[in-house]
């Protein structure tokens, strides 16, 4: 059901992303991986049907009835987000999707950019459940990874890299992933968020080394529901799948990587 | 509340709000939003011959007030959808139209054949948008002559209400209703979406795999309206419209023009309960003006209200 | 400072960017904002035979990320235009477009024969987009031999390049690119207006006296670069686009689709300065990529770039 | 030239009025009856082109570097305006059009509705000039007059009408000016601005008892600049004129008022 929340919190926290915090009670029942599909405008003024579209954006985080969203200004929807200020209602239609299944195996989350996004909820969620795991963020710069901190309270094993090295080790999250499973005891189920060289990349690594990947894919969305079919991935196996229903998050196998796109 | 009935000949609808073909799937999804059965009918995504992938991703842009799509048609072909969505979405209560695509004349008259021995559906809509994969890929929907075969092979097999669908892709939208009309149609839908394009002027690649799509949205609703308007005056068979129609306004601009009924398409991606919200929301705005009912509104731009130049 | 300079066959412009014709007026009012000599050409208001008043008000809606507009050619004649207006455009060091239009093959190619006489004038503009009042009121730009017809009339009288503005109201637009350019068409300039229409739910009255209108803005370019993109595929002879262009992305969009220069409409209407403005974004454009010159955008849709699919 | 000027103050006033002061240098040049043509879109956010066209207002008054506006909010234009904020910046084009031409005569300042708009700004210049005037303003509602105590500041003659009587007396502005002509001792000149049926019931009189009347026009606008020919309107002697560039102020003489639309 498409849901009138509140913005409690919207603020700017380095490096163009952005933290915005929402009352919602539908949120709640949220699992992590899942997205929400918001209106980006301004309820207070008139309609306006230019951006007309709704924007997706993963759950961050959810502490009873505050759920929060991790996002980076990139274009004129999330710019236009970033406008909205605390008091204002937000029309937020979610939770949508399938998101990562969690199993037993412990578990290494890796988010490149924006991409770690999905992962906070999910550290949530493995913390409640006394897991052990690991989480690895990766970013252009150390300036991109402000948000970091917000891992600690779940997580004591966290690992920063970046391109430039200003935070963290220094290059590719995927250059890291070899050594870190390697530290694991028990092999470790990777759930993976992020853009899709690196995404195809840790692919690549789980076939090689036949690790669990799941990993939550990006598509240009219209309904978000399940029902347009433009969000649509091929899959290895022929078919297709919608990446805002059957997805975002899916395992590594059933994808057909070489028919992606951007 | 003011009667919303309407009927399009032996079509007759609990009310003129329909969702429009290829933005509301089977029904399935929007069915977890309200009942379908609020709605005056359900019209389905194309339904084909044989199973379709579709086109490549990206499929989806969007534009100054629309979205291009080029979803291709992507569907689980007739069988499936005989046996999978059919019956769900009969027993939501929902009235059933199914938009039916092909390559050839023939593979209309196929899918139509199948449809016909079902029961339970409504109307048959069919789109003629399609290229014509036997006439070098020129849309059935351009040309007047094909539009007709696409007619009459499906009307043979075909008893129930028969809605054709037209492409705005042409110069003379009236030429191409009176075509379908002399061929069989009972009710003519339009407009399907118009051809664009977009291109990323960062990575200079269109902006769509399939380089063009389909535009729809509130950017085409002048386009149209004008349409709509204009095949109300060439026609007596009645007309579901649609183009961008997000707001009850935009219901009663399409009934003034000549519409019977209404299908809202790219608006339920704004909105998922949109469609079910401008029954309500039509309900209001006749009962607001004491209108009795929805035929009131019918076709009567220029009639009604106040005087066309309101001013001395 | 990249070459911004192009050549669109023996009309050579300065750079990319002119302003579409009926939204500048004859460039007096726009003259107050910066040097007309900054822009790569003034396309005028259509120019008739005999002065015209045009239709009634109201001309204009606006509509979503569009407007409808139906001036209805008004204005003051071409005897009017050489003796009043040429002069202050010619001296302003603009080039000078001149767009043209008739009811009668006839008027055409009169209004050709009094502008082939005044020197200063640096390309025709032949608007096709009229209702033929010989043919039962159906625009010369929908049938291709109407086209041609029109097209020979006015090259026939004028030897300077003949540029021929093509309506996008049509199923087949690469058709009507080819017969004009057969009949003597040295350039190709589209998209002229969609033809649309508007309701007030309010009054139930037409927003428009004239009922239809023509839409442009950002809410028709996907089809304008769509129409650009494949007139380009069929013909060889320069392109000036247009619809909807606000920004310098948009500039470049048209420019990669296949055309030589661009034209400014309603974005004038927003910002009065803008196409002046697009002129020196552009520039930084090519600058920050390093680009020596404009042609090196031109068709490059799909080429350059990183490459269609970027992703593994 | 265009001007991005700065608000000072953006207040409802009472009746769906609002008053907004800005900060512009351009608009110090301007003479009663001119207008601003205004992007009511917020310049913070990025660019959307729904609705695309900009807003004609008459300046309400200038007074150094502060000119203001008085509008009504009626569509989506207006009401995205209401929603602008002091600090933020306006894109100004103007002072655009021609304004009343005052003559030395006594004057008669009529504003039906927001048609009072032009008005204060002729009051003022009156003042300064130390002319002999009086103001007469109407609306539906005493609600709708909020604004009627800024003319305080430059008549003293200040006549209020409204149809249910709630202020001033009851009645239509209209029928109350043969009887306000009646008290000038020289014939007055009238200025008169509102809705169209007013208007022409003003032409009717002044053609009937051999008043002087400028009246402000309204009309669909696009450039707002003379170039476009969307805001003709016809005129008596079988020309036409441009609302935005010839007028909006005629000589009511002037106007073919049967071929005038609202
Ligand atoms: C399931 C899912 C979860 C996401 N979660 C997050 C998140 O938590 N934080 C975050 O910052 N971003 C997230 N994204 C990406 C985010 O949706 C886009 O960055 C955003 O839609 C861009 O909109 P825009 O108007 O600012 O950009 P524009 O580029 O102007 O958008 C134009 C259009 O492209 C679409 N679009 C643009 N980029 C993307 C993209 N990367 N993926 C899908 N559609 C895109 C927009 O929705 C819009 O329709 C997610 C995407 C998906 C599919
Ligand atoms: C010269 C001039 C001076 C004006 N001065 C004032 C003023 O000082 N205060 C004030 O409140 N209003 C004034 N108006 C009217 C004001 O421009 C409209 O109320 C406003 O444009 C409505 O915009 P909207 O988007 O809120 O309404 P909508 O109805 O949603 O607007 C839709 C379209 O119609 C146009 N439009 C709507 N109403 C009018 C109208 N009455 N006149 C012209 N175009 C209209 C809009 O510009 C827009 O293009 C003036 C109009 C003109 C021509
Ligand atoms: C994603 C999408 C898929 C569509 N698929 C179909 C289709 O399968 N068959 C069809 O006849 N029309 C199809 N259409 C066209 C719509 O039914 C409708 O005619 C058009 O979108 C205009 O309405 P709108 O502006 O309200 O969306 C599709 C439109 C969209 C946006
Ligand atoms: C107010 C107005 C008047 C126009 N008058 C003419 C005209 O006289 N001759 C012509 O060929 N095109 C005319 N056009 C069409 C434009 O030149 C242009 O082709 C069209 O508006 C698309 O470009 P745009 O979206 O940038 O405005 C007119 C358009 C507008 C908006
Ligand atoms: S966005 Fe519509 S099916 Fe996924
Ligand atoms: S609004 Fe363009 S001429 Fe007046």
């Amino acid at each position: 059901m498409p849901e009138i929340g509140e913005i409690i919190e919207n603020k700017p926290i380095g490096g163009d992303y952005h933290r915005l915090v929402v009352r919602s009670k539908a949120l709640m029942d949220s699992s992590p991986g899942q997205f929400t599909h918001l209106l980006v405008q301004s309820p207070k003024g008139p309609n306006t049907w230019d951006p007309l579209l709704r924007r997706p954006l993963s759950i961050y985080d959810v502490d009873g009835e505050r759920a929060s969203f991790l996002y980076k200004t990139v274009g004129r929807g999330t710019k236009l987000l970033a406008n909205r200020l605390p008091g204002e209602t937000i029309d937020l239609l979610g939770p949508l999707g399938r998101g990562f299944k969690i199993t037993s195996a412990p578990a290494l989350l890796i988010g490149g950019g924006v991409g770690a996004a999905p992962m906070l909820f999910l550290a949530r969620k493995l913390h409640e459940q006394g897991r052990d795991f690991v989480v690895l963020l990766g970013a252009k710069t150390g300036e991109e990874l402000a948000f970091a901190g917000d891992f600690g309270k779940f997580s004591s094993h966290l690992y920063l890299v970046t391109d430039d090295g200003s935070l963290g080790s220094c290059g590719l999250v995927t250059d890291s992933v070899p050594e870190l499973v390697a530290q694991f005891k028990i092999p470790p189920k990777l759930y993976a968020c992020g853009p899709i060289p690196m995404l195809s990349c840790l692919a690549g690594l789980a076939a090689q080394h036949n690790f669990t990947l799941d990993v939550s894919l990006e598509a240009k969305m219209a309904c978000g529901v399940g029902a347009c079919l433009a969000c649509t991935c091929f899959l290895k196996d022929g078919s297709t799948a919608r990446v805002c229903a059957d997805g975002p998050v899916f395992p590594y196998e059933a994808i057909e990587w070489g028919r992606r796109d951007g | 509340m003011a009667d919303l009935k309407v009927k399009l000949g032996s079509l007759a609808l609990a009310n003129p709000i329909t969702v429009a073909s290829g933005t509301f799937g089977f029904g399935r999804e929007y069915a977890k939003f309200y009942p379908l059965s609020e709605l005056g009918a359900v019209i389905t995504t194309a339904v084909t011959l044989e199973k379709r992938m579709g086109n490549p991703p990206p499929r989806l842009v969007e534009t100054a007030s629309g979205i291009l799509n080029s979803i291709g048609l992507e569907n689980p072909g007739v069988d499936y959808f005989l046996q999978e969505e059919l019956p769900h979405l009969k027993d939501s209560g929902a009235k059933v139209i199914v938009n039916i695509a092909g390559r050839t004349v023939e593979e209309y008259a196929q899918v139509a054949a199948k449809l016909a021995t079902a029961p339970g559906i409504a109307a048959l809509e069919v789109n003629i948008s399609c290229p014509n994969v036997r006439e070098g890929g020129i849309a059935f929907g351009t040309d007047p002559q094909m539009a007709q075969k696409v007619t009459r092979a499906v009307r043979d097999q075909w008893d129930g209400p028969l809605i054709v669908k037209l492409s705005p892709n042409v110069a003379e939208i009236a030429l191409l209703a009176q075509a379908v009309v002399e061929a069989g149609a009972d009710i003519i839908s339009l407009i399907n979406t118009l051809t664009g394009m977009a291109i990323d002027p960062h990575t200079w690649q269109p902006k769509l795999a399939n380089v063009v799509g389909g535009l729809s949205g509130p950017a085409i609703k002048p386009v149209a309206l004008r349409m709509v308007w204009q095949v109300a005056q060439a026609v007596s068979v009645p007309i579901i419209g649609m183009g961008g129609i997000m707001t009850v306004e935009d219901v009663v601009e399409f009934l003034l023009a000549g519409a019977s009924c209404v299908a809202i398409g790219t608006g339920n991606f704004w909105q998922p309960t949109l469609a079910r919200d401008l029954v309500a929301a039509l309900d209001t705005y006749l009962d607001s003006r004491d209108l009795a009912n929805v035929q009131m509104l019918i076709g009567q731009v220029g009639k009604g209200g106040a005087p066309w130049h309101s001013c001395v």
